[in-house]
């Protein structure tokens, strides 16, 4: 699990994943998108509190090896201001089969998008911004809460 | 029983509180106390249920208990990826 | 869809799929694995029908489409001899949500597998060689047709 | 009634056959009447179930009808990926 505040790129990610006995690789990443809940979005800020970000990071890691027969995890997550485009996060797994690397890279993006301490918030093209939920708050139809002015 | 604890904030509760951090002494046991009674000083809104804390750097549960000297750090919903 | 002699390379096909609009981006690659069932495999050799293989590779992609709302999608599979390592074959999908380009990706692949007329002999390390049969055919106990000495 | 047709074979089928595709005269109304007598003739154990057919490049199934001048592609399980 690691933290960034550069660019993440997921062609060199890929390539620490490399195994003679691998037959699957599955990756995913999370890109900024231009819109969220109907308004525009112009950039993202990542706040990350680094130290329980990462240990929990490696937990859920440590959980996705026990459930899964996985030859090679990696999951990256950018801190800091992001603009449209650029990946907030990425995670890649290789495994004998694909069944376990789609598995286990779903796995890996769900609790790591509910579990570390990491929030971002919206800056729109109106000039507001706000704090996102997370998803499961979302679900309870409890989701943005917006400061206006920055 | 009173303790000194350090509480940490964190993107929203950073702001409603209007710092990152802070010494306090509280009459508090467990985690959630220290949740309850800084909701109401800071006029938070945010349900328990929806937050997390950890106790000086571990993942921890609202009925971890807080001894003197702790450093609690409140997490409003996380929202990562 | 499209069948290709050269080297798969995934980073310049996932540019291919980025959009201002797409949150997630779900990617597989099949790697060249040393073993399967049990033996070392030395290298792999496609076989691809390519008219009939693109045809079908557009309606799998086209059924995607209409399954999931996705942003882009694209798939590429190799010809002719690979090394151990060598990515075989490739999807890429980007969305707005995860949900769906993780469920369109593995549509993909799993439809590809089973439907494109695409054959590959396994080289063993011990010398011998053997087709391999269909993932679902290998459900009934039905796997190797080997055949020896090449 | 006898039919002119082109048959093409893949991977395992086009060693069992020897050759990668034959033009035949045959009497057939399906595409598993052809794979049925080209079995026998090739001695080919694959089931039907196992295998796939085109003709004329698009996909089809067992009970198409083949006509005169039909070429028909003869698909071993096929292994992508």
């Amino acid at each position: 699990m690691k933290i960034t505040a550069d660019s993440i790129e997921p062609d060199k990610l890929r390539d620490d994943l490399l195994d003679r006995g691998a037959g699957a690789y599955v990756s995913f990443e999370g890109w900024i998108r231009d819109h969220n809940d109907g308004q525009k979005v112009q950039r993202l800020e990542y706040e990350v509190y680094e130290p329980v970000a990462i240990k929990e990071g490696e937990k859920v890691i440590e959980e996705a090896k026990k459930k899964f027969p996985l030859l090679h995890v990696a999951c990256v997550h950018r801190s800091g201001l992001l603009e449209i485009g650029e990946c907030a996060v990425w995670v890649g797994v290789t495994s004998a089969h694909r069944d376990e690397a789609f598995a286990a890279c779903r796995y890996i993006i769900d609790q790591v998008k509910v579990r570390l301490p990491i929030w971002k918030k919206e800056h729109y093209v109106e000039g507001h911004s706000g704090w996102v939920n997370c998803e499961r708050c979302a679900e309870h139809g409890h989701k943005h809460s917006v400061v206006t002015g920055n | 029983m009173t303790k000194l604890i350090k509480v940490r904030y964190f993107a929203g509760f950073r702001e409603s509180a209007g710092t990152d951090e802070e010494e306090l002494s509280m009459d508090v046991s467990t985690a959630g106390d220290v949740f309850a009674q800084l909701q109401h000083r800071h006029g938070s809104s945010e349900p328990l249920g929806h937050c997390k804390v950890a106790i000086n750097d571990e993942m921890a549960d609202w009925d971890s208990s807080v001894k003197e000297g702790d450093t609690v750090l409140l997490f409003p919903p996380v929202a990562g990826g």
